[in-house]
């Protein structure tokens, strides 16, 4: 597909934006156009925190996403806000440990990821956005895993390095 | 040239001012342009400059003021309503002929508005509300890279031709991230001869020269009005020298739309969904709003059917593309507001309302 | 025949367009007299303000510019990290310092900024024709208060330097008057003080200078001298609030 | 005593009278019908011989009129 | 109607405005418009009214924002540098739709510039220093009576609209003395009135009806759009409602004056001057400058050579001149600046030199 | 069963936007209580600053209206003036009140303004996610001081209870937390003897009301008390600055 | 002993544990597994007997989540 | 002749402002157009102050003069200042107990008024300038002498009303 556009939403301080950031920079390493857009300012306070990613082989014009291709969905208020904006046939990643609920749409293709849960099973529960990312790329081909894999080398150096393996192995923790 | 980077447009325009040479930085904060006060707060020390937070706009500008008067290159940025605040400092900028750049990166008003992305300042930064004659010299950029690319020449022009630049993004460039190649830093020989060229620049005289006055009052009308023809004819230069913009497919177009910034990306998508209708859409994007490309109106071919101004603001642009439109053809508007994006879809829909045709 | 006074080279021969009798003349030379006395003319920048002393550059043989309303102490903020060796000074009247420009005389005191502000205290509004200032006193009769001044309408008038001495970063805080030869020489010596305590890099200096206003007072320049030993030193009472060790 | 030389400078000299009004000798007076270009009546000294050199005067002169001199302390000691 | 009486034009605004039921006028000094605040101290107290000098402008407009949110009816004045300051004020005031009458007593720019009157505050006042989408209501008297004549209109427009009303004088016609008939001073009954007919004020609830709240913040793009839309009906009305204007001599022109204020004046004696040469001159001076009366243009006949702008600014008027001209005239300018009052001869020159007549 | 604690009638059913833990909510709850004690609610005008407390008209009771920022004392000035008999008050942050608005609230106490002025001190600007306040402490870390606040740069932490204090027109002055249940029953006595000061006709009050702001401070907002008690306190004294006779 | 009751408003809590650290019986605490429709766990009493009605939970609750009752002190006296 | 323009000046303190609003006000009275303008701001501080009044039988477009009928010169700044203003045989009033020198231009209808003296002989040197005033009406015909007189009952009444006779008798006491 030529262009992937991709929201990704949630509580703040689930890491939505850090998932977004680290695709883009994985689409811009793959000389992909890229853009990405937080949502801003105090009222991520209270509520919902989300950022819209594109990824295409084209020039992009507007960060801002319109009509999806996926949507990620970390809490039950994103699923609410966002499954709107999917187009028909796009994909939905929920994380099922924090969302009972289904989507009211069925003209969506449906993941549910366990995310909490298969990270909890990881022995650490602050990588299960790292389970969803892992889902979205497996399932968008948004962009390849490798170049995820790249960013994370880039992201956890240092004295951060101890936390790649975890990270990688969180990324491809989920089986469909 | 560096490599390419992934930036958020607020760091970028701070990392690029800093590598045009500014080395003094005073901002007091304001959503949505935070990570730029961030940013110099952080990386000027290291560089051996300067980051002030200022008690307020009006110090801010004032301190600006201060350390461009004294012939540092100075880099200033706020919001809408911190923009407001500044009015008066803009004028007196001007009449002191003291160069700057300012970044407003604009969010939704009136008042305090809201904080989403917003084009409602045009006329604050094209006709201002400071008094008198003046102008800032002002450029819109449509993209991260573009005001990177733009920020060395920013400080040239300012200081070239002694006048505040403005640089009027708004919150959707300056909060999304893009890859951007960010210039080089200009030599130290370079950034060092700045100061030298400067010779109006108030450094003490070491009693080596007569003093220097930076001044803005006129008591006599004679003398008060010969500045003001001074900086008419600098303003006049301006008009020849300093329009830029871009045009697109206009030589095909039945219907011409005009934008600027962030909504000149968008107006873009809505040209091909236009085209993939079957209407052909030409663009002006006005890359200078002050001095504004007129002329390029003239370029509008005589069969084109209306001409329709694309902002995020009630039609604020509008009285430029009247004017440059010169009655020739009919002048429609196409907007959103309050902070809420156009989209191609709604433009392509206002152009075929204007055009009459059926959906 | 040995000079023991003569008009400093500090000033320019232009003369002021200031009224007869006008105190600002007697501050603008001992500002510049401190100044030629320590060499330091050549390395100085000062910033006028908006008031009857908006012209003082055309006087002062220093660098220097003009200033929006009440906000020299801003711009001297950004002239001052431009230039970290050189001496920098504001020159503001009351309207200009006490009233429109509080927020930035205060925050250049906050942020412990190494300027000096030479305050022209004259409890009114020169340049605009005699208006009451914050620094007005009870009962003083003013274009904006034709009964005179009253604290139910306007409350008592602002004494900036005790206000300015609460913030930690004003180092030296002294108020001083012109209206005798004796105090013009007191005053002197408080100008250079804090032109010292700049020189040392020691923090923010202020130096409170009682003035007068013959013209908008309504009164002769003699009887404008009595009226503020009459009037203003008993409310704004002379002395140092506040100096480092190092000037001592 | 210290003996004194005051001068004046008639054209800055706006006739203020601070001058006047400062001198602990009361020998420094507006000029009666002098009249600079500016029109005021000058201030001027009329006993210079009683002058002390305090420059009280000069001080007090916001103007930059007054210039003030001392004879030399040792010739007059000796 | 009383009598008339030979009054400075600031103290006939002053009175104007307690005549017109204002009991509230905050204001901070300023020359040419210091006589205002002068009178207002010494008047206001008599009626029971109350008079505040400000610390700064900016504490002005609050202050005035203030007691007009608590339903009073307030009167502000200022001078060009000063105006900038409110600004932000300004767009806050119509952001939050609350009604006061500003007097403007114009001087010249930019900056500090020089205390004579001018008239290069035309941008500030219809496109503003503020941010975002609003726009002050403003009319420009020509002459005293005049001022004092649409005063209580102002105060009616503004609270019919809710939104500010800017009154561009300039420091001719504040510091001229003329003679001049006083409107009548509105009944009690009507003054008292006022208060009641502002359900919105703050007055403390009494526990007696639901809090009233006075907002600016719109965080939900979706609100302020609809806010800002709001906003822009009232203002489409206001563009069929307020415009005014005069034509003088229109159809036997060959060339068309447009002067407002004080220049208007003088641009009839520039009429007589070039009838005398036996050039047919006409003449359009709009009296509301917001909204601006773009019809009166198409009145003007086709044979007309050119359209000039009359103005003290250096042709910041001739933006609008040409939007209403619509490329139909070539639009010329004849202006001073700085103080400096333009003269009737240099006026007639100047049109001579835009038809290309012979001395 | 009597009812000890009862939420308080002043304030709105709607929960309120603040972070979990932000004691903006007991400030606010705290003057609506002393307001509903005094049954003066329906006589009540409120000004809500700019920073995180913009919306405080959403939860508090009474009429009351936005400011521009920093600019509430002007505005209350201005209602005040048209509502002599009201009770007037603002509500500011230390962005607001102690930065961008040093110059309106020193001339509402320089005029003896009768409105009161309740500050909250959190040591950092909270709306606009995190940047150094004029009173944050030396050494915190703030997104405009990563390495924490230094006295070089930025000078010391402005006091503003005692800055005011120094003004004749400002009666009542008093700096209290909200750190502990104790201290928020001693702030809660603060305010209604603030209200008192306005309700006799006295003249200006000030309560500098001690607040945290977990989020921007990067704690947990229970580490967030103990921040305030080992940092803050210790640099604000707490206690009683000024107070008029009459409500001693 | 006084003998209190607290009651809670859990859609309104946003567990800040404020209320847990002030309670001078510790009898207060998060709800481990309850959730709000804010995505909160609310505070609740886990031993009710110890109250002592002190008001401390409800003072410091910056969400008005808390309200706090006491027995009659006549009636408890008696 | 159907518009008088009349410029007044001097140092300020002369009472150059009243001279001018006195004639205006007396060609209100007798139902002229008039005009009258102030110089005005801090250059007043150390300079000369003016006034410009115009009474005319037409609407007046300018209450600025630039071709004066008259001018009334109060000292010797004013006089260099004004003169060139003065349209061919215009009239100029000189206070020449102050002014010494004469004008350059010889196409003038000179007065030279010895108005210090004069008005010393009244008994009363502040009236210097109502002698001045005697001689413009008197030589322009602005208005006429009853209507300044009328103007002086309103203006000196009350406790003021002891100054009448001697201003009204200033008025007169120039003898061409
Ligand atoms: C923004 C602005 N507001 C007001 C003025 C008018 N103004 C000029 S000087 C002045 C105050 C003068 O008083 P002060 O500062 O006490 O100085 P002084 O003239 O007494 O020496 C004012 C209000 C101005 N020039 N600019
Ligand atoms: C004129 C203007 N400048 C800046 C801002 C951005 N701004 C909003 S709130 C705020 C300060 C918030 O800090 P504070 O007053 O301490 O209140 P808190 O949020 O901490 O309660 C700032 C700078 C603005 N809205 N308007
Ligand atoms: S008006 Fe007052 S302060 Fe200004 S020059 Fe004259 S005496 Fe001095
Ligand atoms: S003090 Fe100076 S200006 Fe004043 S009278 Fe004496 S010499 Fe003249
Ligand atoms: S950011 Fe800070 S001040 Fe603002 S609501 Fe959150 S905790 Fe409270
Ligand atoms: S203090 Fe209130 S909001 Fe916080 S946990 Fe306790 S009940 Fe919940």
């Amino acid at each position: 597909m030529a262009t992937h556009k991709l929201v990704i939403a949630g509580f703040g301080g689930q890491g939505v934006m850090l998932m977004g950031q680290m695709i883009a920079y994985a689409g811009m390493l793959e000389g992909k156009e890229v853009t990405w857009m937080p949502s801003y300012g105090p009222e991520m306070r209270g509520g919902t925190a989300n950022c819209s990613v594109i990824v295409s082989d084209k020039k992009i014009s507007s960060p801002i996403i319109v009509e999806a291709t996926a949507v990620a969905a970390m809490n039950l208020p994103s699923l609410i806000k966002f499954e709107k904006i999917l187009k028909p046939g796009g994909q939905l990643f929920m994380n099922t440990s924090l969302i009972k609920e289904l989507p009211t749409r069925n003209d969506l293709e449906i993941y549910q990821i366990e995310a909490n849960e298969i990270a909890v099973a990881l022995r650490n529960d602050k990588v299960s956005n790292m389970v969803i990312l892992g889902a979205i790329i497996n399932k968008t081909g948004i962009v390849k895993q490798e170049s995820i894999e790249k960013v994370m080398e880039k992201l956890f150096s240092g004295n951060k390095a101890k936390l790649l393996p975890l990270n990688k192995q969180a990324l491809t923790a989920w089986e469909a | 040239m560096s490599e390419k980077v992934l930036m958020k447009g607020n760091e970028a325009f701070a990392e690029a001012a800093i590598r045009s040479g500014c080395r003094y930085y005073f901002g007091y904060p304001i959503t949505p342009q935070n990570e730029i006060p961030e940013y110099m707060s952080r990386e000027l020390p290291k560089v051996g400059g300067s980051f002030v937070q200022a008690e307020s706009e009006l110090a801010a500008i004032s301190m600006a003021y201060g350390g461009a008067v004294a012939g540092g290159r100075v880099f200033v940025s706020s919001s809408s309503p911190g923009i407001a605040l500044m009015q008066e400092g803009f004028s007196f900028l001007c009449s002191t002929e003291i160069p700057l750049v300012i970044l407003n990166v604009s969010r939704g008003g009136p008042g305090v508005g809201g904080i989403q992305p917003g084009q409602a300042d045009y006329y604050q930064a094209t006709r201002g509300g400071g008094n008198g004659d003046y102008h800032l010299i002002v450029f819109a950029p449509s993209s991260i890279q573009e005001a990177v690319d733009m920020m060395e020449m920013a400080f040239r022009v300012a200081e070239e031709y002694r006048n505040p630049v403005m640089i009027l993004a708004d919150g959707l460039i300056g909060q999304m991230m893009e890859p951007v190649v960010l210039p080089n830093p200009i030599p130290d020989a370079v950034r060092e001869g700045i100061l030298k060229a400067k010779p109006w620049a108030l450094t003490g005289t070491k009693e080596g020269r007569p003093h220097n006055v930076v001044k803005s009052l006129y008591l006599k009308p004679e003398e008060l009005e010969n500045r003001i023809m001074e900086m008419d004819l600098k303003y006049q230069k301006a008009k020849e020298q300093l329009v830029r913009y871009e045009t697109n497919r206009l030589e095909e177009a039945e219907v011409v739309l005009v934008a600027y910034g962030s909504t000149a990306r968008i107006a873009e998508e809505a040209m091909e969904l236009l085209a993939e209708e079957g209407i052909q859409a030409g663009l002006i994007r006005p890359i200078s709003l002050w001095p504004f490309p007129y002329e390029a109106f003239d370029k509008i071919p005589e069969k084109v059917k209306a001409v329709i101004s694309v902002e995020l603001s009630r039609g604020q642009m509008m009285d430029d593309v009247k004017i440059g439109s010169k009655g020739r053809f009919p002048v429609g508007l196409s907007s959103r507001v309050g902070g809420i994006l156009i989209t191609p879809p709604e433009i392509a829909a206002d152009v075929k309302k204007v055009l009459g045709v059926e959906r | 025949m040995k000079p023991v006074f003569e008009y400093t080279r500090g000033m320019l021969p232009e003369e002021t367009t200031y009224c007869p009798g006008c105190t600002h003349g007697i501050a603008h030379r001992l500002i510049m007299e401190a100044l030629d006395e320590k060499g330091l003319l050549g390395e100085t920048i000062g910033v006028a303000p908006i008031g009857c002393s908006i012209l003082a550059h055309h006087y002062m043989n220093i660098d220097m510019c003009e200033s929006t309303h009440g906000r020299a102490p801003a711009i001297a903020t950004g002239i001052r990290r431009v230039h970290p060796d050189k001496i920098v000074f504001t020159y503001q009247g009351d309207g200009d310092l006490a009233s429109i420009g509080t927020g930035e005389i205060v925050h250049a005191a906050h942020r412990g900024e190494r300027i000096t502000s030479f305050f022209i205290n004259n409890a009114i509004y020169g340049m605009t024709g005699g208006q009451m200032a914050p620094t007005s006193l009870l009962g003083q009769k003013t274009t904006t208060s034709m009964d005179g001044r009253m604290q139910e309408l306007s409350g008592k008038p602002l004494r900036m330097a005790e206000l300015i001495a609460t913030i930690d970063g004003a180092v030296f805080v002294e108020r001083v008057s012109l209206d005798s030869p004796g105090n013009v020489r007191k005053a002197k010596k408080a100008i250079r003080k804090a032109i010292e305590v700049q020189e040392k890099k020691l923090g923010f200096g202020f130096v409170e200078i009682l003035s007068s206003c013959a013209t908008n007072w309504g009164v002769t320049p003699v009887k404008a001298l009595e009226w503020m030993r009459e009037n203003m030193i008993p409310y704004y009472p002379l002395g140092n609030l506040k100096s480092p060790e190092e000037v001592k | 005593m210290a003996k004194g030389l005051v001068k004046f400078n008639e054209e800055r000299c706006k006739g203020c009278e601070l001058c006047v009004s400062v001198c602990p000798k009361k020998i420094v007076m507006l000029h009666e019908t002098k009249l600079n270009s500016k029109g005021y009546h000058p201030a001027c000294v009329i006993d210079i011989d009683s002058c002390i050199g305090c420059a009280n005067c000069a001080v007090m002169c916001p103007d930059g009129a007054i210039s003030v001199y001392q004879e030399d302390v040792e010739k007059s000691d000796e």
